[in-house]
């Protein structure tokens, strides 16, 4: 038996990049929560937003990268990012004055919200493209890796390899700041809790003197923080294509949705869910199976299911979790 | 969640998931507010005067409707259900657009003000349904009464749940899990951590049980006689007007009778229509 | 008619009812009053199937009917208001009232499309019900208003009025009073005896207004903190120490201040 | 408040007038050409003919969502699985393909059914886990061990050509029944587990389900080719280049002064439109009837307050179950229609923008909870998405025109194609603003 | 006489990243020819472009009808994908008579569809390339292999066929599993790919898709390290993106021995566009040889000139390259014979697919160098 080797390898191919990739939904999820639960409303546009947020980030990250500064082992983006938050704070506030306002106003049906968001998106997708075009481009410098695998099998003598890239650990690491800042925004601050009883109560919230317009708005702010966080964490460890900001959508809402859409740990616990049960249950472990028992031949890979299905698998689990939690992973109160 | 959650649980696939209808208001919070002119000359305290006007652009529900209330005073409005009573009230808190009218509070004409800025203005208003935060608990609901104040708040809660000894044990549950009278305990709560200048309540004591209905009509009655006016819509009306300085009958959106709640008590035909025999 | 035997039902580690046991015997019009939070509308909720229990039974006409759905128990003849009006309120008043009757030709999907006529006539005959009972509400006038457009008052009628659709055996009433002009709720009193005895309902009332259960309720229960406090006449209930101290009180205090 | 809004915006004119203005785009279309339209009524007929299949699809979600509150975002699912149903109903059979596995398939197919009822069964009885799940595991191994053989079989049988089990060789009007019966049971095994439940469930369950059913026909190649695509289905109407040699057709359309070869894509086209319409009309009929009776009001009240509609005696689950398998069912004739009309199955296509999130714009544009407003929305909808196209390139080059050249306008003509979702988004955006409640609200 | 031609492609999309250089390819050849006023005496061709978004077939259907009925293209360069690609061929294209030639779609679908002899590409056949890659890799002494594949009708092809072929050259193929384009995350595919193992990871996908995101997660968890690249693969893309990380990997594509690519990368670079990005050089191919058949029919009419391609395409007649267009129509005109032999090494057979001429390239020093032509 060879445990250690068994070890990294799963904490290799399985827990460091799950995690990663978690952290990643979990952000996006924590906006998708955040404007669902006050504004009222899913944000279609929130994975076109976040490329918008990052490509200006990029922009920025180019031109300090020009003027030869940086952050040393890390990445420039990292300072470019007040930049994008602030451009794409301007881009939603502007969009919630044209295009929500009016529907708020109106006390239009929250449906309607959605659709003219799908709109919004359409509109944010050829924007960010007209800005950055359509290519793939990579911004991240600084140092990769923080442990790399060819120093890791020096350093440990094993067979199997680990490897841990600085960007997976800043995603890991920037989210559980930015939960905990949120957390304690939301339960202890008083703009906080107004935006909570905003949430709970429109007219009532208005009626106990709170602003309801700048509730809108710190929202809005708070949601481009981190549309634009998330959006540049996952284009440093991936990389960026704006194509690739719509199609995250749909794991982000699985995610937000799994955890109880309107729930901050829920949309923490559903990213990181999502993201587990993607690689988890694809995982073939023959090869862990092969140092645990080494005198074991499988005849397959002792893969449940192939990767192809790794998206309709983590449904499936989506799915059987709520069977077991009809109301979500976290029901509780609501932000 | 909405109020029936808290008793029914999260069922059915109504408008949620992609949108979040809990909550929704009605007030237009993005309305801005029109100039402050000057009063007339001898107002009281509040007074919405010759109201007339409806929601949206529906028909008139009031009809040339005048409510007052003094400094130090009760005033009650009864009615028979649907006579445009929480309309009345809305109407001075300018939750919806008089067609003619005005209101005037302390002096100043403040018909052209959002209901924010009313609040701002001094003004407090327990409206009769979703009158809490059902997931934000006792206690925050009781903070977010307070929110335009800046000094220490303690005391006043204190206060109220002195006054509520039953929602002080629940103070850190969610307001929506309450039983309905807890509720009502909890929204009138809310209100007098604002301190208002003047405390507008709709039906402040239904569904509440005897024991603390009276503690409640207490209650007003000592914050009325404090300074505060304190202007209600009541159904319990035989109580109510036993504390009404000054009492208003409201059929179909205008003024029926008016008079203290001792003359009405008195006023036979008052007495078997409205207050129930 | 009904037969509560130990009920409990918890929230969390809160016993909202604690072992609660009573008897709806059939033809009565029996009061269940209590301090705010006893757990009244909690009973309410587990006896109408809406709310499953911890533990306990309950039986109708001796038949365990214990987690059955609402929809099912309305089957039988049990019906409920709700205490926080629960109206259709983007239907109008009528299409209320018009929707509440079961085995309704006109339900059925295929039936639309093949006994128009039937329906026709179903529906003819369930618009004039539904007339009668809002001429007995006093809101004729309100027939094509939108239900959420009422007042709050007007909705606790029509809360009372769906009961009146069908033909119920037992109904349920939570706070039907609350929020309902005292002079109309005698007449509400008035149609709940006229029901009582001309159609043979059984009623189970909560209420917080004693004149309305002294002059309805026989006999009447008191419930606090989750279990049965006391029963007997709606006369006996008021003299009762332990009432007096938990739920009705001694009425105000500052009577000095009143009127100064 | 809102509600008194809505009276007043839905005059009895206002569908007739928009439908009536929507016709005129097609006319448009069809006969002028120049920046905007492109004078083509073949254009114009493509556009129209793909708008009614869209239409449909609309209205089955509009009978989920816009009658009962369901939100369904599987529509893509539900579509695809009706596309399944030419091609195993309407294409000839495959050689060889029945007889490497055919049998033991069908066999595998029911032990997995079989296990499924059975594990149930077990569990109603006696309410162990345990068992259960050493019945699933019983069964899932009998089913791979008869599956796994089988479709290595079939896959194998000339892979590069068809490698797939094949079709009936029935008439492809009948496989549009059996698209709506697929996705009916696909439906009703969804709402069986989901329904009832609360309701961001049936949300991640139909979002889950519309990505399994797709996830499986790009897989499953022995289902129909997975990712290697389907070609050449049957049509229901004749074939342009028949039309073309037939000299009696050569004369008549001469007689409309049209080419032979523009008029046969006319024609086509038009035996389509037909068709599609007649599907259109008749669902719409039914819909309508139900809608507009008890059906419809019992419907709007569970829609309204579940917890008041269930205390008034009204089975909302069951209910619910049978709406969504209803609208589920017309998603699936939509889908083989869509089919039939490509002649070609291409799983990969299957994407949730395009076939869910689209279609609900449609229905929430035209306005939800009416019938006719889901066809106009989805028609209209339709037709920008189309000429977006066209519009936003041709858009961008008025925008930029007073640019000095250089850069900048070099670059941003060269992202023109990408006008074509401003374009759709900004014009997504003002229909929305001039009817914040759809074009035809529901009264 | 202006002969108009269509470019549909899938601007929009999947693959919208790829589109542009695609386009810029066919305008290039567009041009040249233009430039030269020998086509058709004196003929100018302009490009009308169209979106076919690449997965939404009736979208795609209705541009090429667009482009067939209002804008009268004589031929078009198209369309993308393979499901795109057949319905607009099947509705459209066949019914008015219009050429499609797709430098991209390569589904074994479109071979045996009924085109009246209306469809080309300028793709080369899986079935050749697979045996291409799996002698390389013989060669070099690779015996077992894992595939990971671009999850459309590209890869499931490619991979299919190199993964029989391999094996009957004795090779073991430890797994052959899908990835799909523009996914957020790879995590799980490399994953199983590197449970799996093998001396060296296929890579059947495109450059700036997938392909390079599992590229890069395998090399970052050191799951593998040496690598096979397909044509998708083949690019300065790659080199831009991992430099010297994937020094020893190799791969090939279509390209003729003689200058064709190179010189179509020079034009390329001259028109400020990247020639080496997917499918460029195969767009310029398709719009050439639609030129090259109407010169060869004297006529734009594509119901005509669709008898030519085959005979433009192949040999017998003098060879023209990129760039040489001028050379070819010339030598046409005066009613000579050309083989078209352009940037990716044409050659027609059967059904009017290309089976083309691969050159082998390695990865050393952070560089692509080519090795050879096979
Ligand atoms: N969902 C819930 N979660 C937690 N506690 C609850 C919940 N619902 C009710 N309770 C608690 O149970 C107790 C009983 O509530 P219930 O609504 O039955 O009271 P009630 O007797 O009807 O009072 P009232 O006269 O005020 O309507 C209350 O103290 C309430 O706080
Ligand atoms: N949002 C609304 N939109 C349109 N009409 C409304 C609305 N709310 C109330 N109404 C109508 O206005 C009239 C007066 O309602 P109001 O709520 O003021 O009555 P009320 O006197 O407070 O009655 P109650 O004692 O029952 O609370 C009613 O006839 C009602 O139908
Ligand atoms: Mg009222
Ligand atoms: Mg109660």
């Amino acid at each position: 038996m060879d445990i250690l080797n068994a070890l990294v390898a799963f904490l290799n191919f399985v827990f460091i990049p799950a995690a990663a990739y978690g952290a990643q939904l979990a952000l996006g999820a924590l906006g998708v929560t955040l404007i669902y639960a006050i504004l009222r409303f899913s944000n279609f546009a929130h994975g076109d937003t976040m490329a918008f947020g990052t490509a200006i980030t990029i922009l920025v990250t180019w031109g300090l990268q020009s003027l030869g500064i940086s952050l040393g082992p890390l990445p420039t983006a990292l300072l470019a990012l007040p930049f994008g938050i602030a451009a794409t704070a301007l881009l939603v506030l502007g969009t919630d004055r044209a295009v929500y306002r009016f529907y708020r106003a109106q006390k239009a049906a929250p449906i309607i919200f959605v659709m003219a968001s799908v709109g919004v998106m359409f509109v944010m997708n050829g924007l960010t493209r007209l800005l950055i075009g359509v290519d793939e481009q990579r911004f991240d410098d600084g140092a990769r890796f923080i442990i790399a695998v060819r120093d890791f099998r020096e350093w440990s003598g094993l067979v199997e390899g680990l490897a841990l890239r600085s960007t997976q650990a800043l995603t890991v690491v920037v989210t559980v700041i930015v939960c905990a800042a949120l957390f304690w925004f939301l339960n202890r601050t008083k703009s906080g809790k107004a935006m909570r009883a905003y949430s709970d109560n429109e007219d009532l919230a208005l009626l106990s003197g709170i602003d309801p317009e700048r509730v809108v708005r710190l929202t809005w702010i708070i949601a481009a923080g981190l549309m634009t966080i998330a959006g540049v964490l996952y284009g440093l460890d991936k990389s960026f294509r704006p194509f690739n900001y719509f199609q995250i959508l749909l794991p982000i809402f699985a995610a937000a949705i799994v955890g109880g859409l309107g729930n901050p740990v829920g949309a923490i616990a559903g990213g990181f869910l999502v993201a587990f049960s993607e690689v988890a249950v694809t995982y073939p472990w023959v090869k862990v199976a092969g140092y645990l028992f080494p005198d074991w031949q499988p005849g397959g890979l002792l893969q449940l299911l192939g990767t192809e299905y790794k998206f309709a698998v983590s449904f499936v689990i989506l799915i059987v979790v709520l069977l077991f939690r009809p109301t979500g992973l976290f029901r509780g109160k609501s932000v | 969640m909405s109020d029936q959650d808290a008793v029914f649980g999260k069922r059915g696939n109504r408008d949620l998931s992609v949108v979040n209808p809990n909550g929704r208001g009605t007030i237009d919070g993005t309305r801005r507010s029109g100039p402050v002119r000057q009063g007339h000359a001898g107002d009281p305290f509040l007074i919405g005067e010759n109201m007339t006007g409806g929601y949206g652009k529906g028909a008139d529900i009031l009809h040339d409707c005048t409510i007052a209330v003094e400094r130090g005073q009760i005033a009650v409005i009864v009615g028979p259900n649907g006579a445009g009573k929480s309309t009345a009230m809305k109407a001075i808190f300018g939750m919806l657009n008089l067609r003619k009218g005005s209101v005037r509070l302390d002096g100043r004409d403040i018909t052209a003000l959002n209901p924010q800025d009313r609040v701002k203005a001094g003004m407090g208003f327990v409206p009769q349904v979703n009158n809490i935060f059902p997931s934000m608990t006792v206690e925050e609901n009781l903070e977010m009464g307070a929110f335009i104040r800046k000094d220490d708040i303690r005391r006043t809660m204190e206060q109220v749940y002195d006054l509520f000894p039953a929602v002080a044990a629940k103070r850190r549950q969610a307001a929506g899990e309450l039983s309905g009278g807890q509720r009502q305990q909890v929204a009138v709560g809310r209100a007098l951590m604002t301190q208002p200048s003047v405390l507008m309540l709709d039906e402040p004591t239904a569904g509440v049980s005897p024991i603390v209905m009276d503690e409640l009509f207490d209650r007003i009655i000592a914050i009325a006689r404090g300074g505060l006016p304190v202007l209600m819509v009541e159904q319990n009306a035989k109580q109510a007007m036993m504390i009404a300085d000054k009492a208003y009958v409201l059929v179909q959106g205008a003024n029926a009778h008016t008079g203290t709640g001792h003359e009405l008590m008195q006023n036979d035909e008052v007495r078997r229509t409205f207050l129930g025999g | 008619m009904i037969r509560v035997e130990d009920l409990h039902r918890h929230f969390g580690g809160f016993r909202a009812v604690d072992g609660a046991s009573l008897t709806i015997e059939t033809g009565s019009i029996t009061g269940l009053i209590g301090p705010n939070g006893a757990g009244k509308s909690t009973l309410f909720n587990v006896i109408a199937g809406v709310l499953p229990p911890t533990s306990g039974r309950v039986f109708m006409d001796g038949e365990d009917i214990t987690g059955l759905p609402p929809h099912a128990l309305f089957h039988k003849g049990l019906l409920r208001t709700f205490q926080l009006a629960h109206e259709f309120s983007s239907m109008t008043v009528r299409e209320n009232l018009m929707m509440v009757p079961g085995a309704q030709s006109g339900e059925t999907i295929w039936k639309t499309w093949f006994q128009r006529g039937r329906i026709e006539r179903e529906e003819t005959a369930l618009r004039r019900k539904a007339d009668e009972v809002l001429d007995f509400l006093t809101i004729r006038h309100l027939t094509h208003e939108k239900a959420g457009n009422l007042s709050g008052g007007q909705k606790k009628l029509l809360e009372l009025g769906r009961t009146m659709m069908v033909d119920a055996k037992v109904v349920f009433l939570d706070e039907v009073g609350a929020g309902v002009n005292r002079t109309l709720l005698m007449t509400i009193a008035d149609a709940i005896i006229r029901l009582n005895k001309e159609r043979g309902y059984t009623f189970c009332v909560i209420e917080h207004d004693m004149d309305f259960i002294g002059k309805l309720c026989d006999p009447v229960i008191v419930m606090a903190e989750g279990k049965v406090l006391a029963k007997g006449s709606a006369s006996d209930i008021m003299q009762n120490e332990a009432v007096i101290e938990a739920y009705l009180g001694t009425g105000l205090k500052n009577k000095d201040m009143v009127g100064a | 408040m809102s509600s008194n809004r809505q009276a007043a915006a839905s005059s009895p004119w206002r569908a007739p007038v928009l439908f009536a203005i929507l016709a005129a785009l097609f006319v448009l279309e069809g006969t002028v050409r120049n920046g905007m339209f492109s004078g083509s009524w073949n254009t114009s007929l493509a556009i129209l003919n793909m708008g009614l299949i869209s239409a449909i699809t609309a209205l089955g979600v509009n009978m989920q969502w816009g009658y009962a509150g369901l939100f369904n975002t599987g529509v893509v699912g539900f579509l695809a699985i009706g596309g399944l149903a030419p091609v195993l109903v309407s294409l000839p059979p495959v050689e060889g393909a029945w007889a490497a596995g055919g049998p033991r398939l069908i066999l595998s197919l029911l032990v997995g059914l079989g296990t499924l009822a059975l594990a149930r069964i077990v569990y109603g009885r006696t309410r162990k886990v345990w068992t259960v799940a050493l019945v699933l595991l019983v069964g899932l191994v009998a089913y791979r061990w008869l599956f796994d053989p089988a479709v290595t079989a079939i896959e194998a049988n000339d892979p590069a050509r068809t490698g797939n089990i094949g079709g009936l060789g029935l008439p492809i009007l009948l496989s549009w029944l059996v698209g709506g019966a697929f996705a009916a049971a696909a439906a009703w095994a969804v709402g069986k587990v989901a329904l009832g439940l609360r309701s961001d469930y049936l949300a991640i369950a139909t979002l889950g389900i519309g990505e399994i059913i797709v996830a499986v026909m790009r897989n499953e190649d022995w289902l129909a080719r997975g990712v290697k695509n389907i070609a050449a289905i049957p049509r229901p109407v004749p074939y342009e280049t028949e039309l073309q040699q037939n000299p009696a057709f050569a004369d008549f359309a001469a007689g409309w002064g049209f080419g032979v070869a523009e008029a046969s894509g006319i024609w086509v086209k038009l035996c389509y439109m037909s068709l599609f319409l007649v599907v259109l009309l008749v669902i719409i009929l039914l819909a309508e009837l139900a809608l507009k009776s008890p059906w419809g009001r019992m419907m709007r009240a569970i829609r309204d307050n579940e917890t008041a509609a269930e205390a008034m005696g009204k089975d909302v689950t069951a209910r619910h179950l049978q709406v969504f398998v209803l609208g589920s069912a017309v998603i699936g004739v939509a889908g083989a229609m869509m089919i039939t009309l490509d002649g070609l199955l291409a799983p990969t296509s299957f994407n949730p923008l395009r076939y869910t999130f689209l279609i609900w714009v449609m229905v929430i544009v035209g306005g939800s909870g009416n019938n006719w407003g889901s066809v106009l929305g989805a028609v209209l909808i339709w037709f920008l998405w189309i000429k977006a196209e066209v519009w936003g390139p041709n858009l961008i080059g008025v925008l930029v025109g007073p640019l000095p050249d250089g850069d900048i306008k070099a670059h941003l003509l060269g992202s023109a194609p990408h006008m074509r979702f401003i374009a759709m988004g900004l014009v997504l955006l003002m229909v929305l603003r001039f009817a914040p409640r759809g074009l035809v609200p529901e009264k | 006489e202006d002969v108009k031609l269509g470019i549909s492609l899938g601007f929009t999309g999947p693959l919208e990243s790829m589109a542009p250089g695609m386009a810029s390819g066919a305008e290039l050849a567009m041009k040249e020819v233009t430039d030269s006023g020998l086509l058709l005496d004196g003929s100018t061709v302009t490009a009308v472009q169209g979106d076919s978004t690449c997965i939404d077939a009736a979208a795609a259907t209705a541009t090429v009808e667009r482009l067939i009925t209002a804008e009268g293209v004589k031929g078009i360069v198209g369309g993308m994908c393979s499901g795109e690609a057949i319905a607009s061929l099947q509705n459209v294209a066949v019914p008015n008579g219009v050429v499609m030639i797709s430098p991209s779609a390569t589904s074994p679908a479109l071979s045996t569809i009924e085109d009246n002899g209306l469809f080309f590409r300028t793709s080369p056949s899986d079935a050749r390339q697979g045996e291409v890659m799996a002698e390389i890799m013989m060669e070099k002494g690779i015996q077992n292999a894992a595939i990971t594949y671009t999850n459309n009708d590209y890869g499931k092809g490619l991979a299919d066929a190199f993964a029989s072929s391999f094996q009957e050259k004795g090779g073991t193929v430890t797994v052959n599993a899908a990835h799909d384009d523009g996914k957020a995350d790879y995590s799980a595919e490399v994953a199983a790919l590197a449970a799996a193992g093998g001396d060296a990871l296929v890579v059947v996908g495109y450059v700036d898709q997938g392909g390079s995101g599992v590229v890069r997660a395998a090399l970052d968890t050191g799951a593998f390290d040496t690598f096979v690249f397909p044509d998708g693969m083949v690019g300065q893309a790659l080199v831009d993106n991992f430099g010297s990380e994937i020094d020893g990997s190799f791969g090939q594509n279509p390209a003729a021995e003689g200058e064709g690519r190179e010189k179509f990368l020079a034009m390329a670079e001259e028109a400020g566009f990247d020639g080496t990005s997917a499918y460029s050089a195969e767009a310029y191919d398709a719009a050439a040889l639609m030129m090259l058949s109407m010169a060869a029919a004297k006529s734009s009419d594509p119901n005509v000139w669709k008898n030519n391609v085959m005979d433009v395409a192949n040999e017998p007649g003098e060879k023209i390259l990129p760039g040489e267009l001028a050379k070819g129509l010339e030598i046409l005109n005066g009613g000579g014979d050309i083989d078209y032999v352009g940037a990716s090494s044409i050659e027609m057979v059967g059904a009017g697919e290309s089976a083309g001429v691969y050159r082998e390239v390695s990865f050393d020093n952070g560089e692509m160098t080519v090795v050879g032509y096979r």
